[in-house]
């Protein structure tokens, strides 16, 4: 069997359940794959590792492997198997504050780790909304602090992750109907999410290895929408300290933002559509200043998808 | 009870202390349990959660001291040259400054970089964050030997390295050993921070990952572990230290021994 | 016969934050192989720098000094040193302290841990020879000044070396325990043979031992008188109540007085 | 050139080769400016960036000052009030040995919760992290008292206290100024680390915002000028300490002088 | 008239990790206000111990010690002690160094800041009538031996102590230097008039200096022989030639000479 060493953009929850699926059902296996998965610190140190060859193959925020691109115009990283169709960026508030909608988030103070990947997305987000942000008033506050900030009311609203968001404010005795997680691409943004990424010369070295990962990936993945109760007993045998019944809320929450869109209902899975990939690279540029702007298929190649048919769901 | 006796339970009296003053805070001032949670929480979440909790403090237990011993006996040496020229210690000394200066996080994927991640970055790191304080101490220990003891030496015709050895080191162990009570709680910061990092292991990465679950009580059951093994380190400190350097603790205000 | 201890027109100035001190000027004197030399002169007159000169602690600002006819540029490593202040390690033993030269010295260094138990035995029986047989196992802080003296004499004695430097080596002795010293570092010196340098302000001791007392003026220091003591050797600690010893005794201490008023 | 003019020269030529040495390493090996940009290209990004980043670095500065100062003087205090009483030190070093050996990281939360954001929890960080070795020196350097000076001062009858300032404070003078290089290079880290999690301003702020979009020569450069800030502290510690004990660097062997 | 200094049967055991040394073995003396006592005895006898033991800086084991009535417990605030070390500060320069009990003993204490000039010039003063004019900006390292110990000896003294303990205070002088300051010693003690205990080898000195010489004998120490000195005061420094005076230290040595044996 060949070893490969795969890369979460962080700890093991619910969402990285279709992994564990396809490791436990011997996906991989029947492949001729070994596969270990590890932890990772977010996608910005984890990008840096794939392209450094760490790791030949992880899964990380496309969003940020564009501005890798551009920073770095001469490691041809590229994303080959499109997971979250939609991004989990998002805004979150309590009913309390009175904010329903972005535009309301004028005169308020908005709480936002400062390497946060949905706060990256922030300026777009102003744009497409038509927010006039020199009213909302910014707090960079680090992910330990965030959701208990605003818990507290010390700020009005936070930028981060959907499924994480939410369920660190379930855990801080906010009920669900208090708590309003407003999903970016549900206001305009056209961006991607995280995308299985491969190491350019792994992959010119061992094409094979990289589609046998991404067919059986996708076996997981299919699983897992499948079953979600039982895929997340994957994940649950490798986090002895996380909660089952959190853990699958946020899964299925996953699942149901940031998975199965619309769009990949008609279309499969794993694959995207370059058009909107090219005009998600035009909305970084809202936020970001680009050297040499990256093209859609400096950052996302099919090559490694298997056809369309097996991508169904 | 007799001063000695207040003096052996002293530890404890202040560790339960501590722990009531903590758990009267949080209850009196309602502190959230996600700031920060009550002793008494964070003991259910030990027991609760004892397994993980006992592997992963091993992990983080050899990794640290791994690093430490390596930080030790490259602290010593490095002292020593430091000590040993005027040159090497005015260009050295601030280099390290300026290296030390620098948070330790930032080093930590060059490193996973070249070793990859798990406990070769962690050691590494707890080397890196914890060497400086014993070349210090062991540095200024070498120049300040007086004269007067120095000349005994040389007087037999001893070379440097001997003076060094046989007056410097010796007579600036209590310092050795106060500079190795700051190394190893640096070294326990370092490996935790290299796990957080870059690891499948260790207190660190239990502590993120109870943490990114908001596990808070969970993540003080991780810190409280970090301190009992730094303060069992330093009980082991302590022991060798009354053996090595009683001579040094002979004041009557002396409040080593 | 050649000098053994050449010390040749030798100045010595103390640079100071304070201004320099001017300790030695011109100063010279010859020992030969063998000799016992005794040095005497007010306090703060430089001999105790004369002894770091001669051992190479210190080096001259003018003249130069030489042993067994090669100069001496930096410590030297034949003589044997008892500092004016005992100096022990507070962090040895007082065996580990005597046993010091020993880890140092060749060729005892490369034997030392071989021959340790020897080395342990020669050294309690040098404490005991002083007085001191038992304390072996105690530490320095444990011992009365004059203790710590003779402790720090053995320390001198215990290679055996060539060169000994005494530096008012038994000014912290009673009278009693200081002559029977005398009489264990007569001995010693008649079995062996080395070259002694010492440095007193008891001239009863300095006639009693040396061949040769050496005095200096005050401030800055100069020789100002030589005298040869004639009594012949062995001496028994009977020569000390003789007219003619009383007699060097005075002659010596009336030039001193003079000496320190001019 | 003689010894004097290498002495004087060697921090610059340690310096220069450092750079020269880590410059020739990216080039030779080809390492990835993603992981460890060479010094030109950090220069560059110093260069381009240079306003924001000299108005963070000052921010960044004055906060560990402010929080290293309060360490200085809680940390002298502490060490008396350690090295005054046996049970004291018994009872409290375990404990403050246990808290070091938490990352502080972990602190800052609960910090941030209290005081908001901003420069406070930067300060109190750094003051944290930076207490710990100025203690154990000075509680060393209090408890290793020679009895034999010590008994000068009690002859006259004088406090305890007395003794501890005029023989205890000044005798451990060489290893205090030694503790607080340690502490000033800790201050840094505590600020910055502080800044990462909660400021809008600072040098740790900056190389979060750059880190995240990859620019990491622009976070390189926060990293030198953070290593430059410490530098320049410790050359007014190198200046102050050889006013105050040069007294002790009287060996011939001392670098410090 | 009851005494001042009151030393009641007292011994003294130093507990070792090598077996404890038994220093002191039920010894009284009692010393009179105004008395100029001195003590002599054998090396490692227990009189530095004994010193230590008035002061209050160690506590006997047995027996008490009083001084104008009240047990000692505890270092006394009245003393003004010169140890058989000079132990001067090596941070302090000379001046300061003898400046010291006056930033710690009342009532120079809450006055020293204000009135620091003049007590700089007494210390200069001071330091000039022991032979070290000119020293006083000087650090004590950079003074010879004998110059520590009248550096020493002036801190003990600067103070004006009502009762000054001196551990052989002289024993690194020259016997010049060593008979100047007997006499500065003798003066300030007929002008102040403090009461002393000085601990000596000098047969002469204490002869000289004393009302009445205490001997010791070797360890464990014991009273063996209370002298009193029969001259009148005030004494002139001829008063050592005289017959009587060297009959006494004839007397004395003979007696050291036997309790040492015995
Ligand atoms: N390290 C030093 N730095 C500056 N001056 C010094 C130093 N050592 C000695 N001196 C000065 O040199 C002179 C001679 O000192 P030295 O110790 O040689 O005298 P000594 O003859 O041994 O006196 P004593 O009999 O008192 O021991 C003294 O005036 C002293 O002040
Ligand atoms: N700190 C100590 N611990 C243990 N034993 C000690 C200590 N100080 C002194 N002694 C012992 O007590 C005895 C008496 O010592 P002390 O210093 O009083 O003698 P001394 O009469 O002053 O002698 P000297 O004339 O040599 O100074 C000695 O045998 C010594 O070994
Ligand atoms: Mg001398
Ligand atoms: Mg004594």
């Amino acid at each position: 069997d060949t070893d490969v060493k795969f890369a979460l953009d962080w700890k093991f929850e619910g969402p990285s359940a279709p992994y564990f699926v396809a490791i436990d059902k011997g996906y991989y296996k029947a492949e001729g794959l070994n596969v270990t998965v590890d932890t990772g610190p977010g996608s910005v140190a984890g990008i840096a590792r794939v392209a450094a060859g760490t790791y030949p193959l992880g899964f990380f925020d496309i969003n940020s492997l564009v501005k890798f691109r551009d920073q770095n115009p001469d490691k041809a990283v590229k994303a080959i198997m499109m997971v979250y169709d939609k991004p989990p960026f998002a805004i979150a508030t309590t009913t309390k504050t009175g904010i329903a909608k972005p535009k309301d988030l004028e005169g308020k103070v908005l709480g936002a780790p400062a390497a946060d990947g949905a706060f990256a997305q922030w300026k777009a987000f102003v744009k497409e909304n038509a927010i006039d942000d020199s009213k909302v008033k910014i707090e960079n506050i680090g992910f330990p602090v965030r959701e208990p900030m605003l818990a507290d009311g010390k700020v009005d609203a936070i930028t981060g992750f959907s499924f994480s968001m939410y369920f660190n404010l379930l855990q801080r005795n906010l009920k669900p109907e208090d708590i309003k997680v407003m999903l970016m691409s549900d206001y305009g943004l056209v961006l991607y999410g995280n995308a299985i990424m491969v190491n350019p010369d792994f992959a010119k070295a061992n094409p094979k290895v990289v589609e046998g990962f991404v067919r059986a990936t996708l076996k997981g993945v299919q699983d897992t929408i499948k079953d979600p109760e039982s895929a997340i007993k994957s994940v649950m045998k490798r986090n002895e300290t996380a909660d089952e019944k959190t853990e699958l809320a946020r899964l299925k929450m996953a699942l149901r933002d940031n998975f199965v869109t619309p769009w990949v209902k008609e279309n499969g899975l794993g694959g995207v559509d370059m058009t909107r990939l090219a005009k998600s690279i035009d909305q970084i540029g809202i936020t970001y200043d680009f050297k040499v702007k990256p093209k859609a298929e400096d950052v996302f190649t099919s090559e490694f998808l298997p056809p369309a048919a097996d991508r169904k769901l | 009870m007799n001063t000695h006796t207040i003096e052996r339970l002293s530890p404890w009296l202040f560790t339960i202390a501590m722990f009531l003053i903590w758990e009267v805070i949080c209850r009196g001032f309602r502190v959230d349990p996600f700031i920060l949670p009550a002793p008494s929480q964070i003991f259910v979440a030990m027991a609760q959660y004892w397994w993980p909790l006992a592997k992963n403090s091993f992990v983080t237990l050899w990794t640290t001291l791994a690093g430490f011993a390596l930080a030790v006996v490259f602290g010593i040496v490095l002292g020593i040259v430091v000590g040993w020229s005027r040159t090497i210690y005015r260009g050295l000394y601030p280099v390290m400054i300026g290296f030390n200066s620098v948070p330790k996080v930032a080093v930590v994927p060059i490193l996973v970089i070249w070793f990859g991640i798990g406990e070769i970055p962690a050691i590494l790191t707890a080397f890196l964050i914890s060497f400086f304080p014993i070349v210090v101490n062991v540095a200024t220990g070498l120049s300040t030997i007086e004269p007067e003891l120095e000349d005994v030496l040389r007087a037999l015709g001893a070379k440097k390295l001997d003076i060094m050895l046989k007056i410097g080191i010796p007579r600036t162990q209590p310092y050795l050993f106060g500079s190795l009570k700051v190394a190893i709680t640096l070294a326990f910061v370092g490996t935790v921070v290299s796990e957080t990092i870059a690891a499948n292991a260790g207190l660190g990465f239990l502590m993120v990952q109870a943490g990114s679950n908001f596990q808070m009580p969970l993540v003080f059951a991780g810190l409280l572990l970090l301190a009992a093994e730094g303060i069992i380190m330093y009980a082991i400190f302590a022991y060798v230290e009354s053996y090595f350097v009683g001579w040094a603790f002979r004041s009557s205000m002396s409040a080593g021994g | 016969m050649t000098a053994f201890v050449d010390i040749d027109d030798v100045t010595l100035i103390y640079k100071g934050a304070n201004g320099g001190v001017h300790a030695l000027d011109r100063f010279s004197v010859s020992i030969r192989k063998g000799e016992f030399a005794a040095v005497v002169g007010p306090s703060g007159c430089g001999k105790s720098s004369l002894m770091k000169l001669v051992t190479g602690l210190l080096p001259p600002d003018f003249g130069k000094i030489a042993i067994e006819g090669t100069t001496v540029h930096g410590p030297v490593k034949m003589a044997g040193m008892a500092f004016q202040n005992p100096n022990l390690l507070p962090w040895r033993k007082v065996i580990d302290n005597v046993l010091l030269p020993l880890e140092i010295v060749q060729p005892h260094r490369s034997r030392f841990r071989k021959e340790k138990e020897r080395y342990r035995a020669e050294a309690e029986a040098l404490l005991a020879t002083v007085g001191l047989a038992g304390f072996g196992d105690r530490f320095p802080w444990e011992l009365s000044g004059g203790m710590q003296q003779r402790v720090s004499l053995c320390r001198a004695l215990i290679h055996q070396p060539a060169l000994l430097m005494l530096d008012e080596p038994f000014a912290a002795l009673d009278a009693f325990t200081r002559e029977e010293l005398w009489c264990v570092l007569r001995d010693l010196w008649q079995k062996i043979g080395f070259t002694v340098i010492l440095v007193t302000h008891d001239l009863r001791e300095a006639t009693f031992l040396a061949d040769k007392i050496h005095m200096m003026s005050a401030r800055p220091g100069r020789l100002v008188l030589t005298k040869e003591v004639p009594f012949p050797r062995p001496r028994p600690i009977e020569v000390c109540f003789e007219p003619a010893f009383t007699d060097i005794v005075h002659e010596l201490r009336a030039k001193i007085g003079e000496v320190r008023k001019g």
